[in-house]
């Protein structure tokens, strides 16, 4: 089980903040493809080039391998401040 | 004195007289640099009537704490107190306060501007302005700015 | 909305949150940089037990002018207040507030920054400390440390 | 008439914070040279190097030219702030 979260626009544009994976083993970058293999209309926003990924609520990048238990979020770039 | 680092997110407002007295009574402590941003009135003619916050409950708080055990490894600092709002705010209200003392003013201003620097490009919080137009009423995000990612770039220049 | 500036030297205690409260209210500002010098705790074992300050009245204000000016030549900023206490004073006391406000992070920091190198440098006050030892009280000038005029240089350097 | 003013240390060790020179002309550096003159015991403080001077409250080179009703000061580096 790995819990994979979206945040602000790309929340909006999935229309969900919240999906679960059930048996999934790789790296964040191959559950990204994973996910978009799933749901084709995603694909163009998920791999959009300033698209950040999160592996247990760090940055990470597509090699971080993910394990059961894990959360995962994509977001857009922060404006916050 | 045990360093002592106050990390808030909160969606009620901000209190800045409050927050500097927090970060007084360290004795040996002799500067104190802030920082406070706020909402910006919109640019003229534009149609936007509010912003509102949104975070990553969890992460946010993480990041917070990395970028300032990273400013402490840079700086020798006292307290450090980091606050931010989230959710619906108005024109002037406070978004973030960001506050260090050090025995060192450098060390002080440095420090408030580089955990400054790093919470504008890494602490997952976003921005969403209200618009209303003869339309109706929407939402836009607001985009990240290329110049933030480059200010941050002169701290690994160092 | 045209520029303010606020100079004042006092013999009573500086109120941080009136000053930060002063300095709000400019929509299009969204950045406020703060810096607040506090008299600090004199060094263990040391037999120093409090602090004056001393000015040259006029030449204060006018060299407080003079840097604000040159400030606003440098950086695009909203509001500026600059606050100096002078007379005697105990530990903890606030000694000098300095306050800018932009709509730029950067130049409020930058600005508030350069305002207190000069202000180190170049305006008229000087610290005496009272000094209790057993041959009974006296008083000694605190000597302009070197680092102050370095940090100085490095505004003419840019 | 010329005032000359004299602060922090620089005030306690000649004794005095303010004089007034009567007759006076020529050049900042020349009036320090007077002032040496008339007071001998002056001459080691009002020479040292890290003395500033100040012409009408504003900081001043020795070459300044001093005028009648000027306002002139000398004094250590400052430590405020």
């Amino acid at each position: 089980m790995v819990k994979v979260l979206f945040f602000a626009r790309l929340r909006q544009q999935l229309g969900t903040g919240e999906i679960t994976l059930g048996d999934f083993s790789g790296s964040l970058g191959d559950l990204r493809t994973i996910l978009c293999e799933q749901h084709p209309d995603w694909s163009a926003q998920l791999q959009r080039d300033d698209i950040r990924m999160a592996l247990n609520q760090e940055l990470a990048e597509p090699e971080a391998m993910v394990n059961s238990g894990d959360e995962v979020a994509f977001f857009p770039p922060v404006t916050g401040g | 004195m045990k360093a002592v680092d106050r990390i808030e997110v909160r969606e009620t407002p901000l209190d800045v007289a409050a927050e500097y007295s927090a970060l007084q009574g360290n004795s040996g402590d002799g500067a104190c640099a802030l920082f406070v941003g706020t909402v910006r009135d919109f640019s003229a003619g534009s149609d936007v009537c509010g912003l509102a916050l949104e975070h990553y409950p969890g992460m946010t708080e993480k990041s917070l704490q990395r970028i300032i055990s990273d400013a402490r490894s840079r700086w020798s600092l006292g307290r450090i107190a980091i606050v931010h709002r989230v959710g619906p705010m108005q024109i002037n209200d406070e978004i973030v306060f960001v506050g260090v003392t050090s025995p060192h003013r450098q060390a002080a201003f440095a420090a408030c501007q580089y955990l400054m620097d790093r919470l504008k490009t890494e602490v997952p919080f976003w921005k969403r302005e209200a618009v209303s137009d003869p339309s109706g009423k929407s939402e836009r995000w607001v985009e990240a700015r290329e110049s933030d990612a480059v200010e941050m770039e002169k701290w690994s220049a160092g």
